[in-house]
């Protein structure tokens, strides 16, 4: 963005705390989400699921629930085309789609409890839950694996006979469930151990842990007699659905159209498909609209969770506290589908800190499990947590202060990542020396009470948004784009848009486009919206005020040269144009109609730039001795936000990933039986925090403007999750005198470690 | 499968309809009198999304069934603003910010009304346990507890003005 | 398909010849906050279902004798409205508001806590320990039971065919008396006990324990009644000592399983801690009065 | 000439090449010539890989200019949550 003077101007709209514009929606219920929509003749489907964890899909009757009266359409595999594998390495918009069709529906083998084997639709709910039941299955039960470590084992049930490690040499001849292992390294940690007079090597261990969005997946599909089809669905990106939708069942992009409900929560977890091919393909074949809703514990059982991980950290320091070498192994579970985010977590776990040596290595490993789905800085905070706890021991053990130790080593302006990136200015410091100046760090603790401190990197990013503006006769905005919006950026985009156009922001008006209306944008995740979105709504209005300009010039016979636009009004560049009076826009855009035609500006963009994003957090917790009990009783957030287009929605980022990432550190973790089936799919024992759990979340938004943005927006959604795990199991350290490398922090464990001996300090 | 002939008042207005046995108050008022305010995000009392008052108590609409409604009265999020005016609640989760997904949202102001008519004066931890049956996977709860004490204050202001 | 029939009988006698003739599986709906979540998954398939919410006193509070009658079909969030209740039985009324959520506890009874049978049930240990029995109504006529007679097992009651609970009854308070409920889950609500400890206590004019009765929930397949838990506090003051011989007695009856909600190990010691700190309020709770 | 640093996953098909010199205006240029020298590599740059030019991340931006005296790093491609 060439137009960067903005930046040091007050402004009337960014940065004010203003109401969103689709609230009261929101809290009349007016607001329609998945699955909200209703239409007539419409159909209810329901899904067969794979009781069984590994198993050879012999046969599927059908033909009994077909005759149920009610009964409208039923698919199986059959029903959907097979796809070919791609090639490696996956960047992360190419899901395979020989394992997407298999997610969305067993083909050859159920490879998890919850795999999709049938889907009917009928009348009414109950009848299609009737219909299940006489859907009869073979299937010849296999044995099992849950855990990747033991998935990795040479005697491990493999789970696809035709998956040879990539990235090993030389090429395996035997299949595995390693998918890849993937390596990156700097320096040479051999000398950097070498020159360490402190070594510490820890293992470190994180369970799979779910998104928790609080509206279970649904859609609406409704194809017609033309072979089109329409969909609606509560989704974090409905065009990279849609194109995904077109590989699946062989469709053309232009024949298909989706769009977006209101969606209640995703974090990563609504980029994927589920139910949206099998209800295109049972209205197909049933002629009439059909609803998919899972229920909460489909959603547990079938859709993607987050790796559990477990991770080996060596890290070496001198004396003075500077990091002299850092190894890393992590051992991520990627479900039944290749995909774990070891790359992300290579590329994030050392990057805020300034190392010479630097080596990781990564295996992605499959296992009988739900196929991972994205979850908030996907991959990284439970490398972070092994990370941040590590340097909390040495810490300990060298006797200096934990953020002394940060700032000793923090990445600055010229420092190289382990991938060989070169940053820019990055604030890590400042942050740091503003945790130190904040009252929370130095505030005195009670009995049983512990502080504990982590920070955390990641990258946003960037990639394509489309944005278009309409200015309405009576000189009202009207602004188009293409990103569902999950926590508020409607709000922003309105910000933007009045704040280019110097009118007040409730005059200008977001929609959400439907797939065919605009441009391809990419997904509402990677911290992306409000930075690349946001650039595309800046660009597009920009282009808005350049026609508006140019009307203006026609109106003054002057050219558009000679007109600048200031706060709503077309002026006079300078006093030498001429002495003309301001044009409001809506004295423009009144006009436009008879002056070539209305006002509009549109932007197709690919937002580059993306760049790190650095949190820090700190906690107090406080430990029942007899019980293991933790409760948080303190939190502050650290952040660089860029600048806060809507601080309060900033505001609430920080505090809903910190909580996000305490639940993740106290609580929440998949437990399996030994059938491989899901034992706590429900919300009653996949415990996510409540009200009463947690404390306020104080936030401290520092705004260093990103250079890349016209308004120095930094993407800030998913940096908050990745400190707290290791900050709260930091603090229960501090508290207890033990450590705990295991997440989550239950009460056993800790009662257990409670009857060890404490952890020896150098400090006392 | 048999259905039940049922009258009840929702939000005010007499209500008659057909229900399955099994159909739960939540499916009724969803899918047979389409107030899809009312949301289901877990359908086993463990979230309080389906929240609505049945003859004056908070439930959870996902736990009783359709048949019950029978002669009874039910107060759902449709029913909390008054014509323009909205309730003292949602204009402050507005003005706090107290909502990012919003799928928790009707859920949270149904029982923060019912927590504000019994105790016009709680504690933050008071307005947290009371709550704690409301699952929020957004906020972190921050600003959701803030904006039901700003309701709590602004109202006892009110009302000894 | 199979029907589900629905039947909301004004009478108990009409409930029980109901339950008594039901071929298949009938079940009782009260609060419905079991029924409906087991129905949904299928653990629960009945063909009949009788709403007694109709029935007239299952939806009362009385005094009686001294004590306290309460329906079966009366929620636990209205227990916590009656101050006088409160004031005798401060132990069950804390455990029926532990149960799930608010909401919840809009709709769920005691009655139905008890029949659900679980072990982990918050409201039966302080039942139990508050010496509570329950009127049942069934084909042979009424009969009565003690709380801790009524669960057998996990999920399975000692009531028989065309049986159900009418109503739950604590019994009077002398002076100086008092209970408490306690219970350890990881989150601070909306879970289920990982271990729950009923305790009630009744003091001489010296301060001493003169009769106490302590019971635990999910430390064994039913809800116990650790009478030697009760022995180790009566004719102390709960000094340490007693309190240590309490803790110790908790644990000692303890027969825990492993599963998704805690250890062996960890029930064991936790419900010492949590006998010692309910008989620590409890013991309070009747000095004061 | 740009000078292009191999690390990581780029490393797997480049052998012991980890810095080469390249003459290349932008991206496309710049992929096309490592296709050349690496064709393992060149089959998997557009969907597999982002550059960093001079410190700053480019995602699917082929037409994205390079400096003579640019670095230019190449990155797997990650996605976000």
């Amino acid at each position: 963005m060439p137009d960067d003077v903005k930046l040091t101007r007050e402004f009337q709209v960014v940065g004010h705390r203003k109401v969103r514009p689709d609230g009261v929606d929101k809290v009349t219920g007016r607001a329609k989400y998945g699955a909200d929509l209703i239409l007539p003749g419409m159909l209810y489907g329901k899904v067969l699921r794979s009781p069984h964890a590994h198993a050879i899909i012999k046969k599927i009757d059908v033909s009994k629930a077909l005759k149920l009266p009610g009964v409208k359409a039923i698919v199986t595999r059959d029903d959907f085309p097979d796809q070919p594998k791609s090639k490696p390495p996956y960047g992360p918009r190419i899901a395979d789609l020989w394992d997407t069709t298999r997610v969305i529906m067993a083909r050859e083998k159920a490879l998890f409890e919850g795999h999709p084997v049938a889907a009917v639709a009928a009348t009414s709910e109950s009848i299609a839950k009737q219909a299940l039941k006489l859907i009869k299955v073979d299937y010849q039960v296999l044995p099992h694996v849950i855990d990747p470590i033991e998935a990795m084992k040479p005697d491990a049930p493999i789970l696809h006979e035709d998956q040879f490690t990539l990235g090993v040499e030389p090429a395996p001849t035997k299949p595995s469930n390693v998918f890849r292992v993937m390596k990156a390294a700097k320096g040479d940690t051999a000398i950097g151990f070498g020159e360490a007079d402190v070594v510490v090597e820890r293992e470190f261990k994180t369970q799979a842990v779910h998104q928790g969005y609080i509206e279970p997946h649904a859609c609406v599909a409704n194809a017609s007699e033309d072979g089109s089809v329409d969909v609606w669905m509560s989704t974090q990106g409905h065009f990279v659905a849609r194109n995904q939708l077109a590989a699946l069942l062989g469709m053309s992009v232009g024949k298909i159209r989706f769009i977006s409900s209101e969606i209640g929560g995703g974090f990563g977890g609504k980029i994927p498909m589920y139910g949206e091919p099998l209800a295109v393909r049972l209205s197909q074949k049933a002629h009439r609209p059909v609803k998919m809703v899972m229920s909460r514990d489909e959603v547990f059982r079938a859709t993607g969770p987050t790796a559990g991980a477990t991770i080996r950290i060596k890290i070496g320091a001198r004396k003075d506290g500077r990091i002299t070498a850092a190894e890393a192994e992590l051992f991520y579970q990627a479900g039944a589908f290749k995909g774990a985010e070891i790359a992300a977590a290579i590329g994030c776990m050392y990057s805020q800190y300034d190392l010479e040596n630097v080596s990781i290595v990564g295996y992605d490993i499959v296992s009988n499990r739900p196929r991972i789905a994205a979850y908030r800085a996907p991959g990284v905070p439970m490398a972070a947590f092994g990370v941040e706890s590590v340097l909390n021991e040495i810490a300990d053990k060298l006797g200096i202060d934990t953020v002394d130790l940060r700032l000793k080593n923090a990445a600055k302006q010229g420092t190289v990542n382990v991938q060989g990136l070169r940053y820019g200015p990055i604030g890590f410091i400042e942050m740091l020396e503003r945790v130190k100046e904040h009252p929370h760090y130095k505030a005195p603790l009670g009995k049983n009470q512990g502080r504990g401190f982590a920070t955390g990197f990641w990258m946003h990013a960037g990639g394509l948004s489309c944005a278009s503006i309409n200015v309405q006769d009576d000189g009202t905005v009207t602004l188009i784009e293409g990103n569902p919006d999950i926590g508020g950026s409607r709000a922003s985009m309105c910000a933007m848009a009045a704040e280019e156009l110097g009118i007040p922001y409730e005059k200008v008006t977001t929609l959400i486009a439907d797939t065919s209306s605009l441009g391809f944008t990419f997904l509402t995740a990677g911290s992306r919206t409000t930075y690349a979105t946001g650039m595309a709504v800046v660009e597009a209005t920009r282009n808005a005020i350049k026609v508006c300009c140019e009307r203006a010039a026609a109106i003054w016979g002057v050219t558009a040269e000679q007109v600048k636009w200031e706060q709503g009004f077309a002026k006079p560049a300078s006093a030498n144009v001429g002495d003309f009076a301001p044009l409001s826009l809506s004295e423009l855009a009144k006009k436009a109609p008879m002056m070539g035609g209305p006002i509009a500006g549109h932007a197709e963009i690919n937002a580059t730039g993306q760049g790190p994003a650095i949190g820090a957090h700190l906690v107090d917790v406080e430990v029942d001795p007899e019980t293991g009990f933790v409760k948080p009783l303190r939190f502050t957030v650290f952040q660089d936000v860029g600048r806060a287009i809507s601080p309060d929605y900033v505001e609430g980022q920080m505090q809903g990933g910190a909580v996000q990432g305490i639940g993740w550190a106290l609580n929440e973790e998949y437990i399996y039986n030994d059938k491989g089936q899901l034992v706590n799919a429900g919300f009653l024992d996949y415990r996510i925090p409540v009200a009463s759990d947690v404390p306020m979340i104080d936030t401290v938004m520092i705004e260093e403007p990103n250079p890349n943005h016209p308004y120095g927006v930094r993407g800030v959604g998913e940096t908050p999750i990745v400190p707290p795990q290791a900050a709260v199991a930091n603090a229960v350290e501090n508290a207890i005198g033990r450590r705990l490398n295991e997440l989550p922090l239950s009460p056993p464990k800790i009662l257990k470690a409670l009857s060890e001996r404490p952890v020896a300090r150098a400090a006392e | 499968m048999a259905r039940h002939h049922i009258t009840t008042t929702v939000n005010g207005d007499i209500r008659e309809v057909l229900v399955e046995t099994t159909q739960s108050l939540l499916d009724v008022l969803r899918n047979e009198l389409l107030l899809t305010g009312t949301k289901e995000g877990c359908g086993t009392g463990d979230c309080g999304a389906c929240s609505v008052m049945l003859d004056g108590r908070l439930v959870c609409s996902c736990l009783v069934l359709g048949v019950e409604a029978d002669g009874k009265e039910i107060d759902t999020i449709e029913g909390m603003a008054q014509g323009e005016e909205l309730h003292p609640l949602q204009r402050n989760f507005l003005e706090h910010a107290a909502l990012q997904c919003g799928i928790c949202t009707p859920g949270f102001l149904i029982a923060a009304r019912a927590l504000l008519e019994k105790n016009p004066s709680p504690t933050e931890t008071e307005v947290r346990f009371w709550l704690a049956g409301n699952l929020c996977r957004c906020t972190g709860y921050d600003k959701i507890v803030r904006a039901v004490m700003a309701t709590a204050k602004e109202l006892r202001e009110t009302t000894h003005a | 398909m199979e029907d589900i029939r629905y039947e909301a009988p004004a009478t108990v006698a009409a409930a029980v010849k109901l339950l008594a003739g039901a071929k298949g599986t009938a079940k009782v709906l009260a609060g419905g906050t079991d029924l409906l979540v087991q129905m949904r998954s299928d653990i629960v398939v009945p063909s009949l279902i009788v709403d007694i919410k109709k029935i007239a006193d299952t939806g009362t509070i009385k005094k009686e004798k001294g004590g306290w009658r309460i329906g079966a079909s009366v929620p636990c969030a209205v227990l916590g409205e009656q101050a006088a209740l409160v004031r005798d039985w401060p132990g069950v009324v804390e455990a029926a508001e532990l149960i799930g959520s608010t909401q919840v506890q809009g709709r769920a009874t005691l009655a139905g806590n008890l029949c659900n049978a679980s072990p982990a049930a918050d409201s039966v240990p302080a039942l139990i320990a508050a010496g509570a029995t329950v009127a049942i109504a069934g084909p042979k006529g009424k009969r009565t039971a003690k709380a801790e007679e009524i669960a057998v097992g996990p999920g399975r009651t000692s009531l028989q065919k065309g049986e159900f609970v009418v109503s739950v009854f604590l019994p009077p308070r002398p002076k100086r008396a008092s209970d408490a409920y306690l219970r350890f889950i990881p989150r601070t609500e909306m879970d289920i006990a990982v271990v729950g400890c009923g305790i009630a206590l009744v003091l001489d004019k010296k301060g001493l324990i003169e009769d106490a009765r302590v019971s635990l929930g999910a430390v064994a397949p039913t809800p116990l009644l650790v009478k030697e838990a009760a022995k180790a506090i009566v004719g102390t003051s709960l000094d340490a000592q007693a309190l240590e011989a309490l803790a110790a007695a908790a644990s000692a009856a303890c027969r825990p399983i492993d599963d998704k909600r805690g250890t062996k190990e960890f029930r064991i010691k936790v419900a010492g801690v949590l006998a010692r700190r309910a008989a620590e309020t409890a013991y309070e709770r009747a000095r004061a009065k | 000439m740009a000078r292009v640093v191999l690390t990581g996953e780029a490393r797997r098909f480049t052998g012991d090449v980890d810095q080469l010199e390249i003459d290349a205006k932008n991206v496309m240029q710049l992929f096309r010539q490592l296709g050349q020298k690496f064709p393992e590599l060149g089959a998997v740059l557009e969907d597999g890989f982002a550059v960093a030019i001079d410190g700053e991340i480019y995602e699917d931006s082929l037409l994205q200019p390079i400096k003579p005296d640019s670095e230019v790093v190449l990155i797997p491609k990650i996605s976000g949550g």
